[in-house]
Formats: structure tokens, sequence, C-alpha cells
């Protein structure tokens, strides 16, 4: 292990001491350019044959200085940035940040903000978690749900842009509430997506859910059971799929939530497969959320999406954390304000960026071929997870 | 947008009243557009529509009319008294310095020299078994000069989260031998605020690369960026590399 | 001219020539055929910028491929990299050779039959004998370039052709206890004699031999020599320019003559349906050859359709079903079609109904049975953590 | 799965009839340069500015987070003897702009004087320095590089709802 100093420069060192290769071994760089990686990690990879010996992955490939960014801006300018953490999920960003602030602030959101902000982010949530099944499909080799997913997530996609103007990274949230009402109409266009959704997702679940060859990739890859998820605080339907129902929706409640009537989906063999399970089960329940939010919004029409925020904000000095249930994982914004107009320091907790830390334990022993799933399994963002 | 109508620009911060440290030029200038050259000229111009008054905004006052009035913001509590905290410091005496609660949430101020111990108790008797969060801040000017943040959750207590605040010159304790997450936690604390945390297995940079100067979220450190070029190819920039030593954009990554 | 200058050179240069030209031909047109079919299948549109429907777009890509660099790493193995691509191509063209494609035919006064090689009494020997052969061009090739990633390709391509010639070669022995023959005329013959393609008293060997042959061209859900995803391309990462593309021919060549092989087995070659039913006579209208071309191409658009469906197979999965399912059953299938063999001619038509019941049947049941809810709606978990 | 499940490979043909099926469907795909998807309203696309309405506020500039906008005015006597802000210069970095819509949202007057809700979204250019607007008569009336997009008027802007109500 070199030990660097702070403030010199020598050479690249080694990356984590010499290898140690044995005689049946090599050492395989996967990625930053490798197909199934989604996005830029690299992962050093000592092999035996085939047998994965060791994985030590390396990030930082996308790091951007978000947070430094986040330093210089006033508070309402933050939005934007946050939107380009996990870009599949901007609105969850945009959510947990929010919350923090209001946090701060102690402002309260309108109830009609609040239902629009869950149905946002359950909409965002089964968007991202199409996109995941696309991709550890099409990791897999199975091409196709790839089109078939992306099909339904445009729609989503068309429905945010309708909303807030943008189709992927949003800016769809403002502290205190929402930056526009929803335009007339909005609402039947997103019933008349989500009721019929139902099909498309059997669809996929024909395609892969009984599969054999999909079930003899995914049964009993890497497992990381409950213990070890939380030692490694992984999060998510990662560690739902270990069997613990856990969910920030329900475990810590924000907004609207305990109001909602849904599910927490949980595995038990905290394997590949059960993580499918749960994620496709996920997208059900968001499902069945955003009709709840629906059918709230119809009954309750009204125009107050913005509660009574002062017009330079400038939260008190002190520290909060506030977090929200994202795709990945638990989504946190540790907040250090300092009385200012910026935020005087934002730490991001990132669920990819945890959760990505199990990997090795999780690749240790399978073959280069289950890596792409192991990979694919817990649904990493790199623009999260180098920020 | 918070901004209806055109507001004065922004004043600067008062003093932060909880964190003893004063706050390193947060907003020095009267501008708020951040420090970059080419457009931040216009704040000091008067506003158009002038609610505000149009004199140079730096005086502490004339926010006052255009903004609408505060709601008073939430105050720290002392939290000492709380069970956890009490059983915490009984348990690790000299550990809790002080203990708050601030908007719901409960922050104890560890020593550095306790911290391990501190978190070892918490989470083999109170049941901390998910390490949340950990981070630093810089508080540029103070003595010692980092705060280091934990964020602790039990599943065990209902779901309770602590924080632990530990300030530190440059050196902390680890705690990944309590929870391994706490690894790529502190190696991104490390390669962002330069603290080191004693006996960490592998505290290399994380996010910046490994041929790296400085540490980016440092209040010192440029948000232009610094001139890299030397450490990424130190023999073909012998004096340094980028742009040259009278070049304007010295400091400015390209 | 004379007439053994004409039958013995002339005809056999004409038809060989014409065996490559068509494979190259056909490896292009297939190329467009597949990229449209799984556009359809996907909800998209494939090529259609390039001439009508996009049927160029395989000669732009063909001259795009003919003009591009053509890199060879560094330290590459040179000369068996150059190897590599055409020892592939060899034993596709070659099988195609073997295979007729339809009886005799008279051209410009030459009788000849439509069949590149003459009609061997061995020929089936010989199409598996040389279609092993194209694994040492992925072996090679992957060894050649001096790579991570093809190395483990070629690895992973010789585990799985070993795995594989062996329920392909049973399910051939099969074909060939029903017919009493290896030459491919004869068994198209014994066919017509028999009354009954050989697909049906074979169903199961010929399932073993497609299966078998899916995974000897490396196709999804098979195609882990190449497996995009893991490997970044598999044997042929470190090629490009026409290099690369004789892979491609080479692969969709394979393709080609795998379902020419189980078209003659178990298809009746480039006999009509019922070639012993009088009154489908009308049917004799379309030429020979092209019962035979229209079968082939039905399985190469089951190949296409395979891979828009399946995920990939991890490769010691797939030497465990090779070795493990696949052999046993070609044992046992052999078994079953010996005895029917002795049974006379009635056997095999015997054996035939029996396996088409007992598959109707077994649909039957599964459609009668009332349908399990998913799993994702009934996982959900009964103690939620809430907090206190 | 049951035995028979497996024996039958229902699995299999369970997935081959879901691809099979879609084959009878349209495609779902635009043929992008020939046809094109419209915009919502509400779309954020290539910036707009209207040099009348403008009051030099330089609220824009200030609410954007990466700072690429800057306005410089001078005051002038009209005829009547009044002072009026003349926009000397509005300088726009379409290359870095992220399109997060903040400067429309800080523009107070109504209807908008800045807006990117024009849905016209082909802003590509074939050198970099093409994207940066240092001449607002590029803004107003947009150059040969911004096309608007079919049957939209540039000129129509949104309306502020903060001066709605």
């Amino acid at each position: 292990m070199t030990e660097p100093t702070p403030g010199t420069v020598a050479q690249f060192p080694p990356l984590a001491g010499p290898p140690l290769l044995g005689l049946h071994e090599m050492e395989l760089n996967f990625g930053p350019q490798h197909p199934s990686t989604h996005g830029v990690l690299r992962l050093v990879l000592q092999v035996d044959g085939e047998r994965i010996v060791s994985a030590r992955p390396d990030v930082g490939y996308l790091h951007r200085g978000t947070e430094k960014l986040f330093e210089t801006e006033t508070f309402p300018m933050v939005i934007p940035h946050t939107d380009r953490m996990d870009y599949v999920a901007a609105s969850t960003n945009n959510h947990a940040y929010c919350l923090v602030v209001e946090k701060l602030l102690g402002v309260e959101v309108p109830k009609r903000a609040q239902y629009i902000r869950v149905l946002l982010d359950e909409m965002q949530r089964i968007s991202s978690h199409v996109l995941w099944l696309a991709t550890a499909a099409i990791d897999l080799g199975a091409i196709t749900p790839f089109f078939y997913t992306f099909r339904d997530r445009e729609v989503i996609l068309d429905l945010f842009e309708e909303y807030c103007g943008a189709r992927l990274t949003l800016n769809c949230m403002r502290i205190g509430g929402l930056p526009v009402d929803l335009t007339p109409g909005w609402l039947e266009k997103v019933r008349a997506f989500t009721e019929p959704f139902e099909k498309c997702i059997d669809e996929y679940e024909d395609l892969l859910t009984e599969n054999r060859i999909w079930k003899e990739r995914t049964v009993g890859i890497a497992v990381l059971d409950e213990k070890r998820c939380i030692e490694w605080g992984v999060t998510g339907p990662v560690l739902r799929a270990a069997g613990k129902a856990w969910d920030i929706r329900r475990a810590l409640p924000y907004e609207c939530y305990p109001e909602l009537d849904f599910d927490i989906p949980v595995g038990k063999n905290a394997d590949t497969y059960d993580r499918y399970l749960v994620r496709v089960a996920e997208i059900r329940q968001s499902r069945r959320i955003v009709l709840q939010c629906l059918d709230w919004l119809e009954k309750n029409p009204g125009t107050e999406i913005r509660g009574k925020v002062p017009r330079v904000i400038k939260p008190p000095a002190g520290e909060a954390y506030a977090c929200v249930e994202a795709p990945k994982g638990e989504l946190g914004f540790h907040l250090v304000a300092s009385g200012g107009n910026k935020p005087y320091r934002l730490h991001v907790r990132p669920p990819s960026f945890i959760n990505l830390q199990a990997l090795p334990e999780m690749a240790q022993g399978h073959l280069v071929g289950d890596l792409v799933a192991v990979i694919g399994t817990i649904d990493i963002v790199l623009g999260e997870v180098d920020r | 947008m918070t901004d209806e109508k055109p507001t004065p620009p922004e004043i600067p911060a008062p003093e932060p009243t909880l964190a003893k440290a004063v706050e390193p030029a947060a907003a020095p200038a009267p501008s708020a557009a951040a420090p970059s050259p080419e457009p931040a000229t216009t704040a000091p111009k008067p506003a158009a529509e002038g609610a505000a008054p149009a004199a140079p905004a730096a005086a502490a006052k004339p926010a006052a009319p255009a903004a609408p009035p505060k709601p008073a913001g939430p105050k720290p509590t002392d939290a000492s008294g709380k069970p956890l905290i009490a059983d915490l410091a009984a348990a690790v005496p000299g550990a809790v310095l002080e203990a708050y609660e601030f908007v719901g949430e409960t922050t104890a101020k560890i020593a550095p020299e306790h911290l391990v111990a501190a978190c070892r108790y918490l989470k083999d008797k109170e049941g901390f078994t998910y390490l949340v969060d950990q981070t630093a801040v810089d508080w540029k000017d103070r003595q010692p000069r980092f705060d280091v943040l934990l964020l602790l959750h039990s599943f065990s207590r209902g779901q309770e989260r602590l924080r632990l605040k530990v300030a530190v010159a440059e050196a902390c304790p680890t705690v990944t031998g309590v929870w391994e997450t706490a690894n790529w936690m502190e190696r991104e604390a490390f390669d962002m605020y330069g603290v080191r945390f004693d006996g960490h297995p592998d505290l290399r940079r994380i996010l910046t690369w490994d041929g790296f100067q400085g540490h980016p979220l440092r209040k010192d450190f440029p948000i232009e960026g610094i001139d890299t070029g030397a450490a990424i190819y130190p023999d073909r920039f012998p004096e340094g590399g980028g742009p040259g030593p009278k070049d304007t954009n010295r400091k400015v990554v390209s | 001219m004379s007439q053994s200058f004409i039958h013995y050179f002339l005809v056999p240069l004409v038809k060989g020539l014409l065996t490559v030209v068509l494979v190259g031909l056909a490896a292009g047109v297939l190329t467009w055929i597949e990229r449209r079919l799984l556009g359809r299948l996907q909800i998209r549109k494939g090529p259609n910028r390039v001439g009508p429907q996009g049927f160029f777009q395989w000669i732009a890509d063909t001259i795009k491929l003919l003009f591009k660099e053509d890199i060879v790493p560094s330290r590459a193995e040179k000369a068996l990299h150059l190897l590599g691509p055409l020892l592939l191509f060899t034993p596709a063209v070659v099988v195609l050779g073997l295979v007729p494609w339809g009886p005799n035919v008279t051209l410009f006064g030459v009788t000849t039959p439509l069949h590149a090689a003459a009609d061997l009494n061995v020929a089936l020997l010989l199409i598996l004998a040389v279609s092993t052969i194209g694994v040492y061009g992925i072996i090679l090739s992957g060894w050649a370039s001096n790579s991570k990633y093809p190395l483990l390709g070629g690895l992973r391509a010789a585990a799985q052709l070993i795995s594989y010639e062996v329920p392909m070669g049973l399910a051939v022995v099969s074909a060939i206890l029903m017919s009493g023959s290896l030459s491919m005329v004869e068994i198209i013959e014994a066919q017509r004699k028999a009354g009954v393609w050989f697909v049906f008293p074979g169903l199961i060997a010929f399932f073993l031999y497609f299966v078998s042959g899916v995974a000897e061209t490396n196709r999804t859900p098979f195609d882990l020599p190449e497996a995009e995803s893991e490997l970044v391309g598999g044997f042929h990462t470190e090629y490009s320019g026409f290099r690369w593309a004789v892979f491609f021919m080479s692969e969709y060549g394979n393709m080609i003559s795998i379902s020419a092989v189980a078209t003659t087995l178990f298809f009746g070659g480039w006999l009509r349906p019922f070639p012993n039913v009088a009154w489908l006579g009308f049917l004799d209208v379309v030429p020979a050859f092209f019962w035979f071309a229209g079968k082939v191409f039905l399985f190469l658009l089951v190949y296409i359709w395979f891979r828009a469906t399946f995920p990939r197979y991890r490769f010691d999965q797939l030497m465990a079903l090779g070795w493990k399912t696949l052999i046993p059953i070609s044992l046992g299938n052999l078994v079953l079609v010996a005895i029917a063999v002795l049974w006379g001619a009635a056997g095999l038509k015997v054996l035939g109904a029996v396996l088409v019941l007992l598959v109707a049947a077994g649909f039957f049941a599964v459609w009668r049975r009332p349908a399990r809810p998913r799993t994702s709606t009934t996982m959900a978990a009964t103690n939620v953590e809430v907090r206190a | 799965m049951s035995f028979l499940d497996r024996i039958l490979l229902l699995d299999i043909f369970g997935g081959l009839r879901v691809t099979a099926t879609h084959a009878a469907r349209k495609a779902d795909t635009v043929e992008y340069p020939e046809q094109c998807k419209e915009p919502s309203e509400r779309f954020r696309g290539m910036f707009r500015l209207d040099e009348e309405r403008c009051i030099k506020c330089t609220l824009c500039a200030i609410e954007c987070p990466i700072n690429i906008i800057y306005i410089d005015w001078h005051t002038e006597k009209t005829p009547e003897g009044k002072a009026e802000k003349k926009l000397d210069r509005f300088d726009l970095d379409m290359k870095r702009c992220m399109f997060c819509g903040l400067c429309e949202e800080a523009c107070p007057t109504n209807p908008r004087s800045i807006w990117l809700a024009t849905k016209t979204y082909e802003l590509g250019v074939y050198e970099r320095n093409e994207a940066l607007y240092l001449d607002k008569s590029k803004l107003t009336k947009w150059d040969a590089n911004v096309k608007p997009y079919p049957g939209v008027d540039p000129d129509k802007a949104p309306v502020n709802p903060a001066k709605e109500k």
C-alpha cells in the first residue's frame, strides 16, 4: 500500500499495492470503456481462468466537482446541478435537496405540491427501474427488453417534458414546492399511461422471469445477505432483496407517503434474481402509488404549489440531513449552513457510490461472465458515484 | 424561483450563531454571482424596479424592506440529557463533549481520541449498525480546522439517527474497523479535504486521480481549479506545465 | 471441349465458385434480413435508408469494411491472425458444398446434380469432421490477437465446441439409423420412401441437433465466444476491416450450413411436404431447389427469433447443459429410434405419432391449468420497519 | 415451475410468443430528420430575447447557475426627456447552457422578455464558438444556425404566472 502524502507528487502509484498474481492468474482490466460497466467504471480483476479472485473498483472518471460547485451557488441555483448526479432519476435528487433546505428553513409544503412531488418521484422510479431492467437484460445478452422498456420509459419522459419542460434533467422542484402547476389534461395523460402499464410489466416478465437461461444466470449470483448489506451500508432494492423490509418511504416517512397505500416487496435469497423480482415488484407498487396520487389530485383541485418561502433563501446556521428513497437506495443530502445564502457545505450521500463498495465482495468467486450481472444488479449510475 | 421581483444583491451573511467558527468568505463580495470573470459585473448596478435602495448593497441593512420577515429559525437545544447521550457519556467517559438537538436531529460532539470507542459502543450496545454517511467540513480559519461528521442509523431503536461530530486538525482515527462501509467514505473525505484517517487500510484518493495535487473541497482551493499538467506529465512539463508563467489564465485548467 | 474436361473440371469449378459466391451473397443479404427482422421484433424499423427498404445497406457495409484499415495488433502472431478468419470461413463453405440443394438439373446441355461436391457416400461423416475445424479458427484468432479478451473468447469457443459436438453427432446418428445411409441424397430418398419426414420420429433428435447447431454457430443464446457485453467482442475484438467481415460471413455461412444439414436430415431436403401424397402433387410446381431454400430460410428466421428473445448462457452452464442434459437425452433417443427402426417400416410412423401426441397432450394439460399469480405481485413484506 | 413446464419448454415458448406478437405491432420509432416529435409547450429549448420588453434588470444573469449570461446597458435621454436604458450587450454562452430555465423564471416582465419555451432544439453547430452568442441581434432574431421548430412563432412569449394573478 502506498501512503500518499498530500502536497507531494511523484508518479502514479500502483493501484492498490503490487498485484500478487498466482501462477494461474492474470490481471484483467475491465473498463472504463467496457460496454457493460454502465459508464466509466473501471474494475481491475485478478482472474484465475475466468474465475474472479479479486476485483478492485476504480471510480472517479466522471468526477465533476459537484460538491465544490454547490458551495458557490445560492440555494435555488443548486437544484439544476443535482439533476446531473443520478441523471436517470433527477426528480428524486431534486426532492432530496429541497427536503433538506426545507428542513432547515422550517417550510411547510402545501399538500397539493406534496402529492405532485410524490407523483413525479414514483414516475421517476418506474422509469429508472425500467431502465435498469433494460440494461441488466442487455448485459446478460437479452437485447429485446431494452426496446420494450424504452418504449414505455419514453412515455414517462414525454409526460415529464409536458410538466416541466425537460425529459432527463428535470429541474422540477423548488424549495418549498414546485416551479409550475400541472398543465390541464396532464393527469388524464398520466392515467392513460399508468392504467394499461401493468400489461407492459407482464410482457417484460414473460420474457425474463421464468426463462431458464435468465434464472440460471441470476439465481445465486452476487449474494449479499442482510447483515453484510447493513455492514456495507447497502440500501434500496439490494437490501430489500436480502429480506429486510426497510424503505425510507415507510421507515422515515416524508411528504405524503404515510397517506398512501403501498407494499414493500422483499426477497429471500439476496441474489440477483431476487433483486430483479424486487425491482419489478417495485415498478408495480410505484404504479399503485401513481394511481393513488392521481385520484387525490383529481379530487382536490387547487393552485397552491408553493409554501411560504422567503424571497432570499437563507437557512439558519446548522446542520441537517434529509433523505429520500431514490430508485437506487437512500439518497441523502447533508447540508451544513452558515446562515448565508449559499450552502457552506453540501454533501451528498449517493446510494450508487456506497452500494458499489460491496461489489468486490459480491463478485468474488464468480466468473467474468457473471461480473456483468453483478455490476448490473447494484444499479449504479456513474454520474452519482463520481459526482 | 424565489425572486419574483428584483431584489438587491446579497448581503454578507450574519455571523453563524451555532458554529463557533466564523464563516470564511462564503459571500464576501456583494455579487451574488460566482467569481467567474465574465458576467459578474452586473450585480452591483442598481436594480430596475427600485424597491430597494440603489446604494451599493454592501451595507448590512437594505435587504430588510424587500425581504419578508424571516421565519424564526429553529434553535439548537441541549440534548445531553437524552438517555442515549447519557449512556454514551457514561460508557465512554470523556467522549461526549457536547450534545444538541436541531431540526429534529441529535448531534453529539465527540473527542477524537474516543471516537472509535464511542462508535464501537454505539454499534455493539445501542444497535447503530448502519453508518449512513460520513463526511468532513472545512472551517478554514478555525483550530482545529475540520469537522468530521458521521451519521448513524439504528434499526433496533425505532429508526433513530444520531450524528457524531469530531473536530480534527488533519488526522482522525478511522472507523473502518467498526463499519466496513466507512472505507470509501473516509477515502472520499481524505481525497476532498486531506483529512488523514489513521489506521485506514487503503487510504488512497478515490475521486480525483492518484497524482492530483491539493484537496478540492478545502475552502482555499480555487473554484476555477488548478493547473494540473505538471501533476500528470512531470517529464513533459518540467516547469510546471500548462499555461506559461505570465499567462493570466495560469491558475485555470483549460 | 471434351466431355471429361467439362465434367471433371469445368462443372466442379463453376459449382464450387458458385457456392463460395452464394455463401458470401447470402451472408450479406442475411445481415439485412436479420437487422430488419430484429427491428420488427423490437418494435423499431432497422436499416431503411439505403435503397428500397434499406436493402442495399449490406452492400454499403461491405464496401465500408473493404476499405477500412486492417489493423493487426503490434505484438500479434501475424500469420495466425491472418489464418484465423479463413479457417473459420472455409468449413462453412465446404459443408454447404456437401449438402444437396436439389435433384439433377440440366443447364446448357449438361446434366449435373445441384450439389457442389459429388454425392459422397460418407458425406455426413465429412460434414461432422469439417465443421469441427472451424473452432480452430476461433481459438487461433483468439490466441493470436495477443489480447486478454479474445483469449478468453477463444477458450470459451473450445469448451463450447467440444461439449456440443457429441450431442450433435448422436443426433445425426439417429438420422443415419432411420435412413440407413451416410449419403445425403440417400437420406432424402429414404424420407421419400418412408413417407414421413424424419422430424416426426426424430423429434428429439431434431431438437438436439438444432440446439447443438445454435451452439456450434455461436449464436444467441450460446454466443459466449463473442459475448459483446462480457468480452467486448470475444475472439474478434482485435479484428477490423475485411477480416472482421470474414468472421461475420462465416457466422452466417455456418448458420446456413447448419440449417441446410438440418433440412436434409429431418425435413426432407428438397422434397415437398408429404412427398407420397398424390393429391398434393400441385406443390411440385415449385422447383425442388426452392423447397430446399425455403426450409433453410425458415430455420434462419428461427435463429434470428432466438437472438431477439433469449439471454446468454454462462460457459460453465453451457457445458453443463451439453454434458448433463443433451448427451443423456440423445443417448436415450438413440435407443428409442433404434427400437422403432428394428420394428420395421411402420415403426417410424408409430414413433412419430406417439411423440407428437405426447407433446400435444402436454400442452393441452398446461393450457387447462389455472394461471398462478406472479411472484412479483405477491412478494410484499408483512412486517415493515416503520419509525417508532 | 413444474417438471411438465420444463419438459415442454414453456418458459422458452413464452418468451418467443412475446417477441412474435410484437412483430405485428407498429414500430414505435420516429424517423428523425423527416419526422420529428413536437415538443410540449413548456419544453425548454433555444433561448430567445425580446429587446423591447427587457427592462435590463439583470436578474436572469444573477440567477443563472453557471453564469453564462452577461448584460451591459447604458442610460439615454429620450426626446421627451425621460431616462431610458439601452441594452449594449446581451451575451449568452449557449454551448454551456444546461437549459434549466432559471433565467426564464427570474424574468419579471409580462409577457416574459427572455424565454426558452420555443420548441426549438436543433442547435448543433460546426464550430463551438458559433454557439457563443456575443451579438444580441442573434438572440432576438436568431441566425442561420437556429431554425425555429416548424409551425412555431418564436416571438410568442409565455406569460408570467406571477404577474397573472
